[in-house]
């Protein structure tokens, strides 16, 4: 099946890891993912006031592209991610919105919020499927103890995001079980890492502090996650710790399927 | 148009006394008339009420014979939704009236001509304001022939 | 044109004040029907009746208009008026000149021009009117009580006393619903078992009482006082007749995997069991799905060991259709699903339960024997959190909307029994407000914090995250603007009350209805709280909205006495205005069977000749006893075959005119 | 120590303009805590989300421009998924941050700054967000 | 001839035959190159003599009503309008469908012979042949051979539904349209109308009424035993000829096919006097479609009609916040 792909700015520079194993994975899985031609970085965050329109535009570009292709739009960074499909519930639900949006950028065609948004992970949960996934596992990563990371973006607000039970996801779980690791859930897998917040706040970060020691306090080996922004916290708190390491979920993925 | 019609035309239009035919039903709108009345709330004279059991009771065919016979406004008041004597009335009263208050309105009748109100029984209040209000829209609109049937002569 | 007689009230100055009687009598005496006119000052007097009544008898009047206040007032008085002198009481028709008229308009010109206008719509509608005469309906003798928890118990109860019989039927193996699981009842601490087995058990030996456990209800047909209701009793598998209850088989039965719905969960059970030991019927079930025998084919332990040869492997579920003059709803309610409330851990941690889970676990006859006990590692704990509106007053799509209004007092009892037992355990309850309206249940829950030490904080908890083996609370004291973390061994969690996911379904059949949360809708929220729409159907209990168990009795006593007020009439008195089909006109197309909220309508078949070709033609057909008169249908018929006594299609298009004059 | 009393009507505009970009009724609001109690940052603010909205609701909003909290509000949208009220109380944070930086000068983060945070293994991310909440 | 047409005259042969069906309801062929009217056989000798082409518009569902009384079994030739109506009739039980047996003819559209006499080409014209969008005029001097739907009735260019929804036997394959469908144009036009020069738009149209009920009786839906202007209990029939009574007739015509009616456009077609009578029904299709969700009236027999179905939370125009349901 044929995929528009949006890579966003950090994966082409300081997460190319992220992508690099996302991409030679989906060739060994059959899926084929299509870079968008002149996309244009989404913003980092969801501009969440009623009046910020120009902010949401090139997720817009984006997804009435792959509307038009009628392919859906699939993303790797949990920010893109985030704003992307925000965008696009706006560009459904809100007339506001929507109307703004299609008189200022004058596509051939008024998009309308009808493209499909789809996260890499949903993408091998719902079109591939994990226990297709674990068919495709050579290199099994047994015995690995294995805590995912979800942060923010991907889980909340779940009205939104559909992408699993906000408070209780296990989406990762299932995609570490299907690897063949051991998935540890720990208390603050779902708790934020202090995102941005380095910009104003130089300080320690407790909120990293408290991922790490809980996953830590669960006897956790490695931490998974999809955002750059958790990885680069997280990695930041840590430190010269070597207890725990963060990795991408992509470079876990490659690394079962024996392609790393 | 004769001489003597177009006389009385005139003359009507100086002292335009709108007639407005009110549905109410008898479980709440009637009971909130009724209220309005043991309040001594004021609205005017021009407003009459015909009781029905349920607002479910007013057939489109009673509205146009309204306008026909020279009612210059005609509304409809019933329960609120969810608050139907007989449970479900309303909800069909609503179905039935959008799209016939549509429908008058694109054949060229002024919104304000027909309305349908929730009045409960005990919003008196709110029956005499509503009331005011459809007479002042009326009575800005001024007097209209519109589906009237030219052969029937109101007596004032 | 029928001769009229038209009676004009003064309402002392009510009327008179603002309305020109003389004017007024002078207009109707030349509309065309009027042969009589009278004016009075009270019509309503006894005086002014019998100026009706001669009247009707010297003027041979057929059609009676009364000029006076609404309707509402005194229709029925003149009614009777008229029925007194020998003319049918629907040929009176009232003109509101009082309501409607004198008391809402000041300009004495204004007011007495629209009398006359009301007047003249009156007669113009009472020349149409037809004579209508009420049916009278034969009334059932026995009633039937929905649900066998507190609210059915004590209605069924009260009704049997009053010398009615009662038919009970609880879905269910045994009555005593949510009451029977608690553990002591608040305001006074009482043992709940202790007041509510001897009420089980007197339904149980009533002999006007009829008890119909693992039943439920198939199909409700007709309408007050002659409802049919057939029931549908699930096969027990064990006789009823035979059992002794001995308890053997139960004891035996090898399949231990099902957990025990009476102890929420916190014990299992045998695939035969009884649901408690006070049940009633004291007779066990079989729990077809995880039994055995019927899985498998082999065992039959209990049927080889019992020694009354109750156990009948082969029983079907039997449907029993019955008549009922009325209906008592009192299906109770259930508390929500906790799922979508990940951050309170109640799917992965042992220790935090719901609040009547709770009360299993510190009953003395619960899964721990009263043991207060942590059910991760049997120990007892050490600091208890008690989270308030977990899922109440949260408008959000996980939680409801309202306050579930037991919750508050439940908490401080639960906290104050803690307390009670082991002054030294820490308890903390998060509320967002206490709410406790009722007799003596601020000083109830004031006692759980100023004698037994709980500590109440203002404020929700975040998240619990588990930590060994803690559980730390995240919370927010709102006074102070801290942030708190408790390390909790244990947590309670008070979900919001719901309504039974099948009461929509249940409305459905009885065609009453629910509102948006589902709950049965009263008829009126102040005025008749314990009706429904559909008349001779009523509401006990929690089943119509969150309640505690007093008001739940109250309102059960309250369903009693409307049903033996009911059932005391021999016979009914229907309401004659009613539609009615002209069958030349139908064309069958039943549109207004499908909006009929009361199943009035039936679709019938007519045999047609036509040329000598007999075919079939269908036809609507109105049931009169079901019919209430709304006159929605009439509206749905587009040829205007069907048609509304005493608010005919005519009648009503002859006030428009009249008012129009 | 100021003990403000009810506002000043001179607030109502700022409080309308709060309302209208955020498009959230603060009367919704039954100051149960939830907010606070599950928020990861609240260790970094003086005041806690539920006391921003009571002080929303006490139309001082003065208070809160001078709180740490806005800035410290990482935007990760717990309180907004768990409000009983349906309260998006990250849209009422971010329209307050909003309303003082879209002022002339106000901004919080300026090109400046940049080389005081930035390590060679910060994704550009960290610094296109800040720009986005903290700059105009 | 034509292949559907062959394939007509044979399925009408072979159920007759077979006594699957006692009588057949098609089309034949009058005298004019426009004339295709509507004929009941039962007589295998004459299935020669049916056919299809493209002024076949006659909706023949409507018939059923009364052959049906007669206890036969029917086979009877629709297309995809004529199908709508006959579900319709289904729905008001005023057919058995039991005993009727559907030919499904999926339609290209149908030919206005207005439009072609207005073209000019009706001189000595002999025959009009339609393949999908080539129609081709044979006349005494030649062939003229056209591309595209310049010829098609208005109503079949607003089609929603050219192929049969209901059918036992499809007799061609289904017809695809691939032009870009547009939201009710004629709908919105009126709408955006000033309010008096709407008024005096209807008024005028309404005013060429003749009370022919010709509309009233090609419509498939109007099908009432008695029509309730003919029922003089009913106090709304007035055959004077006033405006008012032409207003009151023509709004409770619409209203009474709302949710009902199929979008067929016959009443328009049909109109001596040319009054626009779709505009009426399809303002209503549009606010039914917009308010209470796509309503296609209908290819689902099972669904409840609009008018007699309610939600707790429908929009209700009459509340002043504009919320409908419980609060």
């Amino acid at each position: 099946m044929m995929y528009s792909y949006y890579p966003g700015c950090t994966l082409k520079t300081k997460a190319q890891d992220l992508e690099r194993f996302a991409l030679i994975s989906a060739q060994v899985l059959g899926i084929e993912l299509a870079e968008q031609q002149d996309w244009q970085c989404c913003g980092a965050v969801y501009p969440l006031a009623e009046d910020e329109i120009a902010g949401k535009l090139s997720a817009v570009r984006s997804l009435a592209a792959a509307h038009s292709k009628g392919e859906k739009l699939i993303t790797l960074c949990a920010a893109c991610h985030h704003v992307i499909k925000r965008v696009n519930a706006d560009m459904y639900s809100n007339e506001f919105v929507r109307k703004r949006v299609n008189n200022y950028l004058q596509l051939p065609k008024n998009y309308n919020g009808e493209a499909k948004v789809l996260h890499y992970l949903e993408l091998l949960r719902d079109d591939v499927g994990f226990s297709k996934l674990a068919e495709q596992v050579r290199m099994p990563l047994t015995g690995r103890k294995i805590g995912a990371y979800y942060g923010c973006l991907l889980l909340r607000p779940s009205n939104v995001m559909n992408f699993d039970d906000a408070e209780n996801p296990s989406i990762l779980e299932d995609f570490i079980t299907a690897l063949g690791a051991t998935a540890v859930k720990y208390p603050f897998r779902t708790e934020c890492c202090g995102g941005y917040l380095t910009v104003n706040d130089q300080e320690a970060n407790e909120m990293a502090a408290n991922i790490i020691n809980s996953a830590i306090g669960l006897e956790v080996e490695e931490i998974l996650t999809a955002c750059p922004l958790c990885k680069y916290n997280l990695e930041k708190e840590l430190g010269t710790n070597t207890k725990v390491r963060i990795v991408y979920f992509t470079e876990l993925l490659a690394e079962a399927l024996a392609i790393k | 148009m004769s001489l003597k019609l177009e006389e009385k035309a005139i003359s009507s239009k100086q002292q335009f006394e709108p007639l407005i035919v009110a549905f109410c039903c008898n479980w709440c709108s009637y009971a909130g008339a009724d209220l309005a009345g043991t309040s001594r709330l004021n609205y005017p004279a021009n407003i009459k009420i015909i009781k029905v059991p349920c607002s479910c009771r007013v057939s489109p065919n009673f509205v146009l014979r309204a306008f026909q016979r020279g009612a210059d406004g005609v509304i409809i008041a019933g329960c609120h939704p969810g608050d139907c004597h007989y449970s479900t009335g309303n909800y069909f009263t609503r179905r039935r009236f959008t799209l016939f208050a549509n429908l008058l309105e694109y054949v060229g009748i002024e919104r304000e001509k027909f309305k349908i109100e929730w009045i409960s029984a005990a919003e008196g209040n709110k029956f005499a304001t509503v009331m005011n209000e459809m007479l002042d829209s009326i009575n800005k609109l001024g007097p209209s022939r519109k589906l009237r049937d030219g052969r029937w002569i109101r007596q004032q | 044109m029928p001769r009229i007689g038209a009676f004009v009230c003064w309402c002392g100055t009510n009327i008179a004040g603002t309305v020109d009687i003389e004017q007024v009598v002078q207009a109707v005496s030349e509309m065309s029907g009027i042969v009589y006119v009278k004016d009075y000052q009270y019509m309503c007097s006894e005086v002014g009746q019998n100026l009706v009544k001669t009247a009707i008898k010297e003027w041979q009047l057929e059609r009676v208009i009364i000029a006076s206040c609404s309707p509402r007032m005194h229709e029925n008085t003149f009614r009777k008026a008229a029925k007194a002198a020998g003319l049918n009481p629907y040929l009176v028709e009232v003109a509101n000149i009082r309501e409607h008229c004198s008391w809402v308009h000041k300009n004495k010109e204004e007011a007495t021009k629209k009398a006359i206008a009301l007047i003249r719509a009156a007669v113009a509608k009472a020349s149409l009117n037809t004579e209508l005469i009420a049916k009278e309906i034969d009334v059932e003798n026995r009633a039937l009580v929905i649900g066998g928890g507190i609210a059915g118990i004590q209605t069924a109860l009260d009704i049997a006393e009053a010398g009615y019989q009662v038919d009970v039927i609880e879905k269910s193996p045994s009555i005593g619903g949510k009451m029977a699981q608690i553990d002591k009842t608040f305001p006074t601490l009482d043992c709940s078992a202790c007041i509510l087995t001897p009420k089980m058990v007197d339904v149980a030996s009533h002999p006007n009482i009829n008890l119909y456990t693992y039943s439920e209800i198939e199909s409700v047909n007709g309408f007050v006082g002659n409802f049919e209701v057939t029931i549908k009793q699930k096969a027990r598998s064990v006789n009823l007749e035979k059992c002794t209850g001995c308890g053997i088989c139960t004891e035996k039965c090898p399949s231990r995997k099902s957990k025990s719905e009476f102890d929420e969960g916190l014990r299992t059970r045998g695939a035969i069991y009884t649901p408690f030991p006070q049940a009633v019927p004291n007779v066990p079930v079989i729990d077809r799905e995880h039994c055995l025998k019927f899985n498998t084919g082999k065992c039959g332990i209990c049927e080889k060991l019992c020694p009354a040869g109750a156990i009948e492997f082969g029983q079907e579920d039997v449907l029993v259709t019955k008549k009922y003059g009325a209906v008592v709803v009192a299906t109770g309610f259930d508390i929500i699903d906790l799922d979508k409330f990940g951050e309170y851990q109640y799917q992965n941690h042992p220790d935090v339960l719901t609040s009547l889970e709770f009360e299993r676990l510190t009953n003395a006859a619960g899964p721990t024997a009263g043991k207060f006990i942590r059910p991760s590692n049997n120990k007892r704990p050490e600091k208890v959190v008690f989270i308030q509106c977990v899922g109440s007053r949260d408008v959000s799509s996980r939680g409801k909307s309202y306050c579930s209004k037991i919750c508050c007092m439940y908490t401080a009892k639960q906290a104050m029994l803690i307390k009670d037992k082991y002054p030294d355990i820490e308890v903390y309850v998060f509320y967002i407000d206490v709410r406790t309206p009722g007799k003596n249940f601020d000083e109830f829950q004031r006692r759980a914090v100023e004698e037994y030490g709980v500590n109440y904080i203002k404020g929700m908890v975040g998240k619990i995250f588990p930590a060994g083996d803690k559980l730390i609370v995240h919370g927010v004291d709102s006074f102070t603007g801290d942030t708190l973390k408790i390390e909790a061994d244990m947590v309670v969690l008070a979900a919001a009350a719901q309504a039974k996911p099948d009461a929509e379904v249940l409305g459905r059949k009885l065609a009453i209805s629910t509102d948006t949360n589902n709950f049965f809708t009263e008829a009126h929220p102040k005025l008749r709280p314990v009706e429904t729409h559909s008349a001779g159907i009523y509401l006990a209990g929690a089943c119509q909205g969150p309640k505690d168990i007093p008001e739940t009795v109250a309102q059960a006593g309250a369903a009693a006495a409307k049903v033996i007020g009911l059932l005391s009439k021999r016979k009914l008195v229907s309401n004659p205005c009613v539609s009615v089909v002209n069958e030349d006109l139908c064309n069958g197309c039943l549109s207004c069977l499908k909006i009929c909220p009361y199943d009035a309508i039936a679709a019938k078949e007519l045999a047609t000749n036509n040329h000598g070709i007999t075919s079939k033609r269908i036809v609507a057909k109105v049931n009169e006893a079901l019919c209430q008169g709304c006159g929605g249908c009439t509206v749905a018929c587009r040829p205007g075959a069907i048609d509304l006594k005493g608010f005919t299609n005519k009648q009503i298009t002859a006030e428009v005119d009249a008012l129009c004059h | 120590m100021i003990r403000v009393k009810i506002t000043p009507n001179n607030k109502q505009s700022q409080l309308q303009y709060i309302r209208e970009i955020s498009g959230v009724n603060i009367n919704k609001c039954i100051q149960c805590t939830k907010c606070s109690a599950g928020c990861p940052a609240s260790a970094r603010m003086d005041i806690l989300p539920h006391e921003i909205i009571r002080l929303l609701q006490l139309g001082q909003v003065e208070k809160i421009f001078h709180s740490k909290s806005i800035w410290n509000c990482a935007s990760c949208f717990v309180c907004t998924e768990r409000c009983p009220r349906n309260i998006d109380i990250a849209r009422l944070i971010e329209a307050i941050r909003l309303t003082i930086i879209r002022q002339p000068g106000k901004s919080k983060f300026k090109p400046d700054d940049v080389p005081g945070i930035i390590d060679d293994k910060m994704p550009q991310q960290v610094l296109v967000s800040g720009f986005r909440k903290y700059n105009r | 001839m034509d292949k559907t047409t062959v394939r007509m005259q044979q399925i009408a042969l072979q159920t007759l035959a077979n006594g699957e069906v006692d009588v057949i309801l098609g089309w034949k062929k009058g005298d004019e190159w426009y004339d295709s009217y509507p004929v009941v056989i039962n007589d295998i000798n004459e299935t020669a003599e049916l056919i299809w082409d493209a002024f076949c518009v006659n909706n023949l569902s409507k018939y059923l009503i009364t052959e049906l009384k007669k206890n036969l079994r029917i086979g009877v030739f629709l297309k995809g309008c004529d199908s709508l109506a006959f579900n319709q009739l289904v729905i008001d039980n005023r057919i058995d469908s039991e005993r009727v047996v559907i030919f499904g003819l999926p339609c290209p559209g149908m030919i206005d012979p207005q439009k072609v006499k207005h073209a000019g080409l009706n001189k000595g014209l002999l025959k009009v042949e339609r393949t999908g969008d080539k129609i081709v005029f044979i006349t005494k001097e030649g062939v003229k051979e056209y591309i595209g739907r310049s010829f098609d009735y208005d109503k079949c260019l607003n089609c929603r539904c050219p192929n049969p929804v209901v059918s036992k036997y499809m007799l061609s394959d289904a017809v695809t349209r691939t032009d870009e469908e547009q939201y009710f144009p004629d709908v919105t036009e009126i709408e955006k109308m000033p309010l008096e020069a709407r008024y005096d738009y209807w008024t005028k149209q309404f005013s060429k009424c003749i009370k022919c009920y010709a509309c009233r009786n090609i419509c498939p839906l109007c099908s009432c035993e008695t029509c309730v202007f003919d029922n003089i209990a009913a106090g709304v029939s007035s055959k004077a000829d006033a405006d008012c009574e032409q207003q009151f007739f023509h709004i409770i015509r619409a209203y009474h096919v709302a949710g009902r009616c199929v979008d067929c456009g016959e009443c328009s077609r049909v109109c001596p006097v040319g009054i626009p009578l779709e505009k009426l029904n399809r303002k209503i299709i549009k606010d039914i479609n917009q308010l209470y969700g796509d309503y296609t009236a209908d290819t689902d027999i099972a669904k409840s009609p609009p008018l007699g179905t309610y939600k707790v939370d429908d929009f209700d125009p009459f509340d002043g916040s504009k919320q409908g349901g419980k609060k």
